[in-house]
This record gives structure tokens, C-alpha cells and sequence, in this order.
């Protein structure tokens, strides 16, 4: 595979390894966060962490768009189709996230869709919810052609990056007068999550930052040299196949140690400094500015997400249908919030592989695999002390 | 010890989804709290994809049924039990003991999850019963409306004792012609059941497994028994077309011998149905030597599944292979193959 | 999160609907073109969820493995 | 002789409808002229309810599946080839030698007959190839909207030779874990071939027979082979983990070593999908004692099915049973349980 | 069973077919048409035949309202399905009756729906149409209530008898306002149908006949007095347990040994001169005389169907939907018409057991199990002589 | 044709839909009374496609049930 089989040989791992080990200050610990699941995700497939030496420590960010989904908005989709029967269409991601532990009235639905605790989009499906998975937004045009007779609503999640295609779908079903199809949309924005870690009223404990991948090829670099300057936090632009990892985490090393604080671009290829402007564009026509968006583990975040403007409004499911804003109900002791700003470790935490696992997830960074708790669990729990693997439950 | 799972089956409210045939954690959760749990046995313990047994050298016998009925509930059973009794009935024919079971479910996402424990409960206890435990099993989960609930094909797997040769080429004509008991009752059940038939009876289905009246039979009058079939789709007539058919044979049999409960015969007038059309899960028809019939019939009366026995007639000899009935109001008619399923008439 | 993949276009669709066969290592999947401007057959593009998101940049990944095996070579053996 | 049926199936443009199902005519027709037609062996022809054979005494094995693919044909295979390679491998992998087949088909109403007709010729080719015919079956047909066009149980039963004793709790620390080929091709094959995801390979179904390569192995190693099983439904990362659990042992395997074609690994790229979860139905895992591993390895290589076979990592101690592996780029990692199916990711 | 099992009593029979065969004249041959398929149903399930003298012959009447539907009305009502995506309701009688061999251009039906040679609604449900059955009229109106989106069409057949709870649907549904609803109306009426037999141009082979069971319930004994006087034959209207059908056949032999003509009520527990004026009133209300009505195996009859009254056209579908006649076309060397008319026997059709059986039947006369083709084959083809037996083909 | 048969009134519903339960030896149908006048729990209605046809006039089934018996009389032993 072009472009991909390159960045990830073995040969160059082990020199940039060295090399890593060789620039990292033995007498220095260096927490670099990699923002992005994408990049959680590499160091755990490939097993990254085997290759820096034990001073160099990644901290695994928010950066994933089903990890920060606050369960309230899972509960509003289930909601929407028991009241309204609709046809809700979703990225196969969303499907095992469980709702919020919302006390349900068995009389005020269905006995089929009853669930006792927590629901999810699967089993909201098994109870007799018209739910697809779809793969791209020409699906959801599709299926909202196909079926005229009923309400179609698109679960709209992720970052910068999905936010593009989702403009496309709205722009496209207006211009095919498609008046059964609406998007819930959920799509919030990196900078704004970078921002409420770097401004947490407890002290960060990050020294640098892996900047998103994808995000940035559609964003550009640009929108992440407020935070280096402002905080004094090298970033680094880094690809997601896991060279890229290593060769953003030497990057960032050296800045550190020349006290510089940047914002560099390791992923080139695919990033620029101003990004994809006709997405960018797309985007704005189409889409504006919440005043603020609770995100999962890190709360509130003024300007940290997206809804449809008033010219696309009938296109807004949140205004085609009373949807209520429902409370999430965190559980308790859940350590995620410390977790995301670098203070703890999935290993810190007491309900990690007892009673919050990947089937059954109790916080932000378990709901996906890509999340820390759940990389580490999934991928990464060998590395752990004797004590924590007694835990294991399977 | 650890507990396997985070959480248990939500057997109470929750509901097969399609997790649960993923080959993941959630179907290694199914089948150890649902399947393994009450059939509970040494060999599916084990966990493999298969089931290992010692037999002895001899006649071995293996029959298969899906199971497919709508409700998966009603008076006398369950799709559970009535899969055990399917394949165990099956068996039994041969003149075997059953020996050991495989089931493999197919199951529509959305199945509530207690029907599903109520109907592996039920079939669990049926397996105990008819003494031949499910070793080996296979479960899938289908996407909602691509299929009907649960469906189960079971695979049953016996020994035929020496001296028994059982087949339903083997009828020659004089030889008698009977059946185990009255006849119809499930498929008026079953019918029962329909929400679109809005009749309502105190008849249950006559599910059962029949291994322990043929094993009475067998011990009877091991060589007198030629052919043995439960009448189960299309009822007693089908059996019997089958009979004639395979061994080129013709029948007459008497319509007043057909044992038949009243309930019976009037919800089949009122759907205008025939009641020898009509599907039985826990009776047998068996055609011996004339000579043993008495001995034979005797020892069916003896058993609880045979109280009701009956000779109902003799096999001739009819190149066509019409089976024909002395009507009980005294005269003559074919039974026919069926054509298609038995459908409620109006006219 | 962001799955992308660099994948190269085959074939762009005749008809206008803007879609386009690209191919990563001979599997060939469909994608939308209406993220993109100037890219033609031949070119790599990042594919994300059915669409072209940005065309790849050869100079620039070959600048990018040229760091990479810099860094090993101020790597001491 | 008289014709059997007054017309014959409408092979061409009709459908399975209910009266197929019935016990009637319609039943018996689509029975001699589909099934018995193609699967064409003296004990199906017998037309009882079971199929009866002689056994030595020996170890017998038993094994079921369910087969409920869609699309129902796929590069590679079709649902008919697969039901009888799915069971074929599940009573190879204790070592046996199959030798019969049953088979439970539950078609849906409107199931083209042309289809069925293809699926049945196929599982034929198949049952022959394997040398275990089809003696026994059944038929159900179910209203549309309760199926998916056909469902097919297929259970079978074999004879394990002496000397050979394969079960999955076998593995032991310092064994070597072999794996007969690429890894992945069915998996892909049949995502590409579903209509909601639109990409396109050139990759078949690996689904294919296993008993022949089974053969040759036991031929080359009786006693050293310890467990084998087919990766299937949760790929080889499944199957390792239900032999690490079975067996109370950990596995370390060098991703490096495992053999995986190119389009399979760009086509997981593509869907966020890991190759190591995606189902196989031609390759086999097998666990055996290191120092046997070389001649089992050269015995493998030398059947067709085994041709890319590989050692891919050993049998170790570990109370936690984890499945761990050496990544090729050079670090290592947990290979888990699957959560559930492996659904197509964006992020 | 009361007033059931009283009527099936064998003691009783054996001496009825004494006085039967005491008053028969053996030097006569007596030609009886039992009208109704009942009729025929019962003598071949209690095997009457066999306890008359052999010079009373029972000849099998047109009266089985799904053998003489033309085929055309089959083909319209899978017209109606295919074409406007109806839920078409049925009486399961009707579905597994062919239609017409109608040649389809494959280009003008979806795929799913094309078959070769005769469909039937069996065939047209396993090819995808939305089919139900159902008992009751009343199982029809809760269909069309429950899919309220969906056109629902009740393929209406059936005699007197089985028009009155026509004729309450769809005043029902009027009353109810059900506009989703339509009534396919193929009622026809008997007196139409022993006029036309009595009519035919090759003089009728039948000495008296057994009148009408049920219907005569709902419309009397009265409406069948001008045969009997017009036409100088015997009538006795019948039941339809078997002793019924002896006592009648009694009845009518001693009739034509007197030289009577009259009409007679056997049936008298259940019918009496005047009928269910009830019943009757509500059929006039709704439903009118079509002016000619075909019949299968009798051609054309006037005045001999019923349709919905202008009043109730909202609820007729062969108005609210296209439905071209379709011209049925009778299968060559098919005997029915002579059959009907007591001039043949089935045994005298070549087609009989070879191309024409209960699975696949050609005529009229096949198509139910009360039609005199189907009956004999099912039943009675064991009195059959040799040469015909060996035409079976199972 | 017209498959009707005997069955004793059970019960007649106290709502207004016309409907009641009726017994045939114990197998009980609900049925429409629409088309009948002035039946009541315990009479034997003619039954037809869900409604009732017809009261059963008890006297009358008597009689011919004494016309069979007539006929046997006549008939010579
Ligand atoms: S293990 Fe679960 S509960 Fe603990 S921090 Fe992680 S997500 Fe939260
Ligand atoms: S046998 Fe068939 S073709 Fe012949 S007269 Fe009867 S219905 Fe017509
Ligand atoms: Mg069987
Ligand atoms: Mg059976
Ligand atoms: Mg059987
Ligand atoms: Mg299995
Ligand atoms: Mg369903
Ligand atoms: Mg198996
Ligand atoms: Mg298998
Ligand atoms: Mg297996
Ligand atoms: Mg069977
Ligand atoms: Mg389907």
C-alpha cells in the first residue's frame, strides 16, 4: 500500500528508536499528547511504547469523536425513533455506545424497545429500532430516497474531518428538495477541546502535543499556533501510521529540549498550513458555531461545536423534532476527566476491567477502541503490574 | 475465581442482539449462561466445535429437523421441547435408542432474551427425559425480520439394537396397520395459537418423545415391526401415502378405528380441514405382521404414550398405492397425498 | 479517530455526480469527488468515509521518509 | 413407467413457495427432483425420516453448524459449499475422518428455484468432494419476511482414528502454533460482495475442505498434534483465544510470521478492521509439540490447502491467558476477544 | 357435535340406502345434480355413492363459487398487486388457484414477480405480493385499519351465503371511514346458474336436482320454485351431512317415480321458504345486478353476479384502481362445460391425472376440492375402471 | 361450498360490536350476530366465515331426523 507500507517498516522504527533514545534527556520526563485516537490507536497496534525509551510517555487526548459523545445524545437518538419512528442512520461506530443510566418509566414505551439500564444503539435495534449503519453520507441520500414514506435522520458525529461530508449530504438533499431526510448533528471541533485541556483549573500535566492528523488536513496547521505560542506547548502536525508517531515524538523532543515551542508539521503529505479550503468553505455555508457543547470526560466547551444554520434549519432534526436536552450522568469514579488532561492512567483507575470494560463501557475513554482506557485494556494491559491483571475478567 | 463476565445476561429485559453472534465475548457469554448452563453436560463443556463419544461396533442412525413454528409457545410445548421430540421421534423410527443430540440455533436479533431461556429450559428438560443429552450445538443471530424468532435444528444419533430392522420400504400386504393414539392434536393446537385463527380449544399439543413406547414395541416384538413413522406434516394420511409409496403397497384402513378427540374433529369442521391432514409431534404409526398386532398393540396400551392405541387397518396389495378408508358413515374413499398446506376453508 | 487512507484514482466517473473509483493495493472502492478540486487519474488522494478529503503530496512523503532515515542516521549504531 | 409429477419444478422462473413446505406433493416433488436428485446417494433414496449405517466401535464425533450468509452466493463459494465446508472442518478438527452428512434447509418463500437449484448442485460438488454424502435431511419452508432466502444446518459425523487424540485443552506451554494459510479471504470476500459497502477485490473465499489436509497431518504426526480448530466466525484472533482459554495457557505469535494477502490487509485499512478477527473458512490452527512442528509444517505445505502454512508463534505460560504478539513493526500487544461483530469503522 | 354428528349417523344411512334402493326403480336410471360443492364434498368424504343403487347417479354441479371464477379475476387481482402495491386480502380457498395463461412481457413486472406459465395468488405471494388470508370479513377491516398508509383490496367470492358479510364490511368501513379499503367484488348468484344449466343449447342430462345448502339459508327455498315449475324438475333443497344428501336423493326419487316436480325442503332446520330477509335487505343495500358475469366452465350468464351500488363506489376497486377485463382462455380438451351439465363424466376427460390434477388443475372442475374433476380424483378414482387408473402419476 | 356450521351462542359480548363466543363441542369462535335478529345465549346459530348465518330451528332438525327413522321403517329389513 502506497503512502502507508513506507511508515510503518520495521528497519526505520529501530533507528528512529535510537535515534529518540539518543535526543530524550535521561535526567528529563517527556509527556507528549497525542491528541488523536488515530494515534492512541497506532501505538497500541504497533506497540509503540515498546520502542521509546521509559522517560518518553504518551498521554492518550480526547481526540476521538464516539470517546467525547456526551450519552445524553445517545439517549435523543433512541428517544427520537421510539417517538417518532424514524430511520436513523449511523457510522457503525456509534452502535455499541451506551446511552446515559436514564431511569425509563416502562409505561411511556414500547414494550419491545423496554431495556433495563443502559441502552445502545444495538440494543435499541434488537428492541426494534430502524437503524442503519451506513459508511458514508451517499448512503444516507440513498436511503432517504428510497424511502419517502418515512423520516430519515443522520446521526452526524466526529471532527473537522467528517464534518466536510455531512455539509456535502445537506447541500445535496436541498438541492434534491429531499424533505424527509435531517442530520442530529454532533460534530465539534479540536482546537476548542485543545483549549479547555490546556485552560483546566488544575495544572496540565502535558509537556507537548502530537496535533491531529486528519483533522489538520482539512483544518490546516494554522488554528494550532495560538496554543504553541500562547501556552508555550510545542506541537507537532503528526501522521497516524506509527513512524509518523515516532518521528513527531523526536520532533517534538528536540523542541523541547531547545526550549523552542512551535507548531511544526511532520505530516506534510497530507497537511498544509491552510488546509482543504473548499471543505472549510462547504462547511461554513452550511454549518455555524454553537455557543457551547458538552463534550464526554471534559464537560462544557464554549464554541466547541457545530449545528446547521438557519437557512439549512429545516434540515436540523434538533428542530424538526422536540428533542430535549438530556442530562449525562456520569459514573462514578470514573477517572476519565483526569485521565484526558494527562493527571491519571487507565491503570489508576478502580472500575478498569471490573465492571467497566469494552463490552460494557463506564466512561469517555472506553466507549471506543480507540480511547485510552480501552486501547490499554484491549491492547496494551500486558505491560501492566501483577496486581492490575488479576482484574482480568475473562 | 474471578467472575467471567462484567455483568450478566440481562435475561430478564434484554433482548438478542446482533453482538450475540459475533463470536466474541457476548456469544461466549450466551452460550455459557443460557446454553451450556442448563444443558449441561460433560462433552459441551468442553467447548469444542464438536462432540466426541465412544460407540460400539453397529447399525448407528441420524436424523435431522429444522424447527420453524409459529407461536413459539403453545398449550402441550414450545419450539424447545418440540425440537428435542422432532429429532428424538426421528430416531426413535428406526427401532433406535437415541443416544445423543446437536441443536443449532438461529436466533432473530430482538428475541427477548427470557423467551429464549424459557424455550433452552424447556428444551433441556426434554433432552433429560428422552435420555440423550445435547453435546454439541452451533448458535447464529440473523438481522431483525430475517427470521422468525428462534428457529432450532436438532441432529439426533442412535443405535439400533440387533434383531430390529425397521424401514418404510417393508409393509407387504396382510400385514396390520396402527397408531399409537388420537390423532391431530398438535396441529389444532398450533392453530389455536395463530393470532389470525380467532378459535380457542382445551386441546394441547401431543408433543412427546416416543423412544421409550418404541423401545416397549421393540422389546414386544422385536422382528414383527416392519415400518414405524411418526405422522408429524400432513398428519396420519401423509404418513400413510408415504408408507404405500415407499413399499409399493396399497392400505385400507377404518376411519371409526382412527382414534380422534372430539375437540378435535370439531375444530377441523369448522376450519373445514381434515383432521388425518393434520399434524401430530407425539404419535407413531406402525405397521408389524399381523400376527404380532395383538401382542404388539398390547404392549403400546401398556405404555402411557399408548394408552390410546389402535389398529386402524391392513396393508393390501395396489400397484397404485392409494391408501383407502371405510368411512365410519360406511363407505369408501381415498386418503390422498395432500396438496400443499393444510389452508383454513371457507367453501 | 478519522480513518483515512491514501488511495489512487482509477477512474473518474463520465457522468456528473462527481464520484470516482480509487484503489488501495487493487481494491477498489467509490468515492466523492466534492471535497477536491484538480485532482485527476493517477493522483493519490486521503479517503475518509467515502470522499476524497485532500489530494497527497509525493514531494512531501518522500521529504518525510527522508527524515526518518536522517534520524537514523545520527543514530548511533 | 409413469411420470412422477404431472409437471416438473419450474427450475427456471418459479419460486419456493409455502406449499413447498406442506408435506404434500409440491414437498415431495421439490425433494426427488432438487434434493435427492443432485445429492444422489442409496440412503437418501431409502426416503425414511433417517439415514441407518454401519459403524466399527471407535471414537464417533458430532458436530453441527448453521449457515446463514448473505449474500447467499459469494466469489468463492455460495451458502451450499459453505454449509458442507463448515461442518466437514468442524468434525476434521478433532482428527476424524467424516463420513455422512445431514442436512436442514429452512427457505424462505420467494427463494428463486434457479437459487435453490445452484445451492443444492454446489453443496452436492462439495459433499462429494469431501467423500460425505448427504444421507439425511429436512425441509422447512418459511413465510417472506421470516427468513433470508435459505438457512442450512448441516451436521456431521465422523470416525476419529486410533492414536489420535486433538481436543482444544491440549495446548501446553513450549508448543508450537501452526496456521495453514492466508488468514482473512473469506471475511473480505463476503463484505465485498454485500451491497452497503461498495468496494470491490479480487479476493475469493478461502472456503474449502480441511479433512484432506487433516489427513495428511495426522498421517505425518498422530500423537503430536494437540489441538486444531478452524478459525471461523472472529477470525484467528477468536480462535487462539478460545484455545488459550480451553486450554489455560497463553499464546505468542509473530505477526510477521502470519500469512495474509495484500488486498486482504488494504481492504481492513479501508474498513478499520482488524485481518486477525475476519473469518476464514478454509484455514485450520493447529497446536503441536515443538518438536514436531517442522514435519508437520513440510507435511502441510505438501497438500494444497496448505501450501502457505506457517509457524506462527508457540504455546506459553500464562494464568491470564492473553494472546500476545510481536508486532512486525517491532513492539508488541494484546490480541483480545472480539467485542461483539467486527462492524466497518470511520474513526 | 350437535346437529352434526346426528346426521352422519351409519345405522341410519344403511337403512336409508334400503329404502333408497326399495324405492328407486331398478328399470330407471335417476340423474341427480347435487347444486353445491358441499354437496359433492360430502358424498365423496362419506363415501355416499357407495350405499346407492347403482342407477342413481349423483351428477356434480357448478356450485363452488372458487371453481367457477373465471381465471381472468385471478390475473386482475395479481394486476392489482403488482401495479398499485396492494395489501390483497383472500380467503385461503382462492390462492392456490391458477390464473389464465396470460403471456407476461418480463419487461413490465418487477423481477421478483415473473413467472413462467399460470400464476396463482401462491405464487404471487412467494413472488413478493403482500397476500393475506383471511377468515372473516372481519379480519379485513382490521388489516386496512392497522396499515392505514397502505391500500388494502378484499377479493370477494362467494355465494348467497358468503355476500351478506361482504356486504356489512363495507358498511362498515363507510361507517368507520376507512378509505384505504375496497371490495373486489366477484359475488354471483345461484338461481343465475341452474337457469343457465337448464338453458343450454345441448339438452340437460339431469333428471332433478338437490338445491342449495347454505345458500338457500340466506335467500330461501322460493327463488327456486320456477325452475321447478318451468322446467318440470324436481327439487329438494339439501343439507350437507351425508344423511341430508341421502334423504334428498330419497326425496327426489320419489318425486320423479310420482311425477312430481316440486321443490322440496330437506334442510329444514336451516332454511325456510322466505330466508334471512335480514341478510337479504343488507345485500340489496350495498350491492346490485351486474348485467352478465362469466362463468368458468358456463360461459357467460346474465344477471347472475352482484357489484357495489353507486352509492358505495368509493369502496369498489375494479373503480378506484385500472382493471382491464382479462379474457380468460379455457385449456383445450378441458370437459368441464359437459361435465357441469351432467353430459360427461371427469373419468370421459383425457386430461384427467395426466396434465390436470389438484396441483395443476386445468379446469374449472379441478380447481377446489369440491369441484367434480378434483373430488373424483382425490376421493373416488378408486371405482375408477382399470385403463384410467393407470394414469396416476404419483 | 359455504362451509357453515352449527354452534351454540356461549355468550354474547355486553359491548356494541355485534359480537359473541360460540361453541362447537367445546371449540369456541367468535362471531359477528350482524346478520341475525333475536338470537340469545344458548341458541344454535348456522356459522359462516366468522358471522352468524341463521338461527337452527330445533323442532325442524327433529323432524327430519324422524324422517330418516320413517325411511328405515318403510325399508324392508
Ligand atoms: S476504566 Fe472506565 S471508568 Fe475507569 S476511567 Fe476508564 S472509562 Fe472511566
Ligand atoms: S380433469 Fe381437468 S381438464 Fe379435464 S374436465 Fe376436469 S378440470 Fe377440465
Ligand atoms: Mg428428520
Ligand atoms: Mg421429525
Ligand atoms: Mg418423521
Ligand atoms: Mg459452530
Ligand atoms: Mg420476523
Ligand atoms: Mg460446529
Ligand atoms: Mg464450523
Ligand atoms: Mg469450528
Ligand atoms: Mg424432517
Ligand atoms: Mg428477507
Amino acid at each position: 500500500m502506497k503512502y502507508i507500507d513506507e511508515f510503518r517498516q520495521h528497519d526505520l522504527a529501530k533507528q528512529l528508536a535510537q535515534a529518540i533514545a539518543q535526543t530524550a534527556d535521561p535526567d528529563r520526563h517527556y509527556r507528549l499528547m497525542e491528541f488523536c485516537g488515530g494515534h492512541t490507536h497506532a501505538i497500541f497496534r504497533y506497540g509503540v511504547q515498546d520502542l521509546m525509551p521509559a522517560n518518553v510517555e504518551f498521554i492518550h487526548g480526547p481526540g476521538c469523536p464516539v470517546c467525547v459523545l456526551p450519552t445524553g445524545r445517545i439517549d435523543n437518538a433512541i428517544q427520537l425513533i421510539e417517538q417518532h419512528d424514524v430511520i436513523l442512520c449511523t457510522y457503525a461506530d456509534l452502535v455499541r455506545v451506551p446511552g446515559g443510566a436514564v431511569s425509563r418509566t416502562a409505561a411511556t414505551l414500547p414494550p419491545s424497545m423496554a431495556v433495563a439500564g443502559r441502552n445502545s444503539l444495538l440494543k435499541a435495534k434488537a428492541g426494534g429500532a430502524d437503524i442503519r449503519m451506513v459508511y458514508s453520507t451517499q448512503d444516507v441520500l440513498k436511503i432517504a430516497r428510497d424511502n419517502p414514506d418515512r423520516q430519515v435522520v443522520f446521526f452526524a458525529i466526529g471532527f473537522e474531518t467528517t464534518t466536510p461530508p455531512t455539509a456535502v449530504a445537506i447541500k445535496q438533499a436541498q438541492a434534491e428538495g429531499l424533505t424527509n431526510l435531517s442530520v442530529f448533528c454532533n460534530h465539534v471541533l479540536t482546537p476548542a477541546a485543545m483549549q479547555a485541556i490546556l485552560d483546566a483549573p488544575v495544572p496540565v500535566a502535558i509537556d507537548a502535543f502530537l496535533g491531529p492528523s486528519h483533522v489538520s488536513s482539512v483544518i490546516g496547521s494554522r488554528p494550532y499556533e495560538v496554543f504553541a505560542e500562547q501556552y508555550g506547548k510545542p506541537i507537532v502536525i503528526a501522521g497516524f501510521e506509527p513512524l509518523d508517531v515516532m518521528q513527531s515524538a523526536l520532533m517534538l523532543i528536540r523542541q523541547l529540549n531547545d526550549g523552542r515551542h512551535e507548531v511544526e508539521n511532520e505530516y506534510s503529505r497530507a497537511v498544509t498550513r491552510n488546509g482543504n479550503q473548499k471543505a472549510q468553505a462547504l462547511v461554513s455555508e452550511v454549518l455555524e458555531l454553537r455557543p457551547e457543547f458538552e463534550w464526554r470526560g471534559l464537560g462544557l466547551i464554549p464554541n466547541s461545536a457545530l449545528k446547521l444554520k438557519t437557512a439549512y434549519a429545516e434540515f436540523d432534526a434538533e428542530q424538526r423534532f422536540e428533542m430535549p436536552a438530556i442530562q449525562a450522568s456520569d459514573v462514578k469514579g470514573c477517572e476519565c476527566p483526569a485521565i484526558l488532561r494527562g493527571a491519571k492512567k487507565p491503570q489508576d483507575c478502580k472500575l478498569l476491567g471490573t465492571v467497566c470494560t469494552p463490552e460494557n463501557p463506564m466512561g469517555s475513554c472506553m466507549v471506543s477502541s480507540e480511547g485510552a482506557c480501552a486501547a490499554y485494556w484491549s491492547y496494551g494491559r500486558l505491560r501492566n503490574d501483577a496486581s492490575k491483571q488479576s482484574r482480568r475478567t475473562d | 475465581m474471578t467472575k467471567k463476565f462484567a455483568s450478566s445476561l440481562n435475561l430478564k429485559s434484554g433482548h438478542v442482539d446482533l453482538s450475540h453472534g459475533g463470536g466474541g465475548r457476548a456469544m461466549a457469554q450466551l452460550i455459557d449462561e443460557l446454553f451450556i448452563k442448563h444443558f449441561d453436560n460433560d462433552l459441551l463443556r468442553q467447548h469444542n466445535d464438536q462432540a466426541l463419544f465412544d460407540v460400539p461396533a453397529g447399525r448407528l442412525v441420524i436424523s435431522t429437523d429444522g424447527h420453524v413454528i409459529s407461536p413459539l409457545f403453545f398449550p402441550g410445548g414450545d419450539i424447545g421441547s418440540l425440537a428435542v421430540h422432532g429429532t428424538v421421534n426421528d430416531v426413535a423410527m428406526s427401532g433406535a435408542k437415541p443416544l445423543y443430540l446437536a441443536a443449532g440455533f438461529i436466533l432473530e436479533e430482538g428475541l427477548p432474551l427470557a423467551d429464549l431461556e424459557r424455550i433452552v429450559i424447556s428444551m433441556a428438560a426434554a433432552a433429560k427425559a428422552a435420555g440423550a443429552p445435547i453435546v454439541t450445538g452451533d448458535t447464529k443471530v440473523v438481522e431483525r425480520g430475517k427470521g422468525d424468532g428462534v428457529f432450532i435444528t436438532t441432529t439426533g444419533v442412535g443405535i439400533v439394537p440387533e434383531g430390529v430392522n425397521i424401514s418404510g420400504d417393508r409393509a407387504k400386504p396382510g400385514q396390520a396397520i396402527l397408531v399409537s393414539g388420537s390423532i391431530g392434536d398438535h396441529g389444532v393446537a398450533i392453530m389455536a395459537g395463530r393470532e389470525n385463527l380467532q378459535f380457542e380449544t382445551s386441546i394441547v399439543s401431543d408433543s412427546a418423545a416416543l423412544h421409550g413406547l418404541v423401545a416397549e414395541m421393540v422389546a414386544a416384538a422385536p422382528a414383527a415391526i416392519r415400518c414405524l413413522r411418526d405422522p408429524t406434516r400432513g398428519g396420519l394420511a401423509t404418513a400413510l401415502n408415504e408408507l404405500a409409496k415407499q413399499s409399493g403397497v396399497g392400505m385400507l384402513i377404518d376411519e371409526a378405528c382412527v382414534p380422534m378427540k372430539s375437540e378435535v374433529k370439531a375444530a377441523c369442521e369448522i376450519l373445514g380441514l381434515d383432521p388425518l391432514y393434520v399434524a401430530n409431534e407425539g404419535k407413531l404409526v406402525c405397521i408389524c405382521d399381523a400376527a404380532a398386532a395383538d401382542t404388539l398393540l398390547a404392549a403400546m396400551q401398556q405404555h402411557p404414550l399408548g394408552r390410546e392405541a389402535a389398529i386402524i387397518g391392513e396393508v393390501i396389495a395396489d400397484s397404485h398405492g392409494f391408501v383407502q378408508m371405510r368411512t365410519a358413515f360406511g363407505g369408501s374413499r381415498i386418503v390422498d397425498w395432500p396438496v400443499g398446506e393444510q389452508l383454513p376453508r371457507i367453501c | 479517530m478519522c480513518l483515512a487512507l491514501p488511495a489512487q484514482i482509477l477512474q473518474i466517473h463520465p457522468d456528473d455526480t462527481g464520484m470516482a473509483t480509487v484503489s488501495v493495493d487493487g481494491v477498489k472502492v467509490e468515492v466523492s469527488l466534492a471535497l477536491v478540486d484538480d485532482v485527476q487519474v493517477g493522483d493519490y488522494v486521503l479517503v475518509h468515509v467515502g470522499y476524497a478529503l485532500n489530494k497527497i503530496d509525493e514531494d512531501e512523503a518522500i521529504k518525510t521518509l527522508a527524515l526518518f532515515a536522517e534520524a537514523g542516521l545520527t543514530a548511533a549504531p
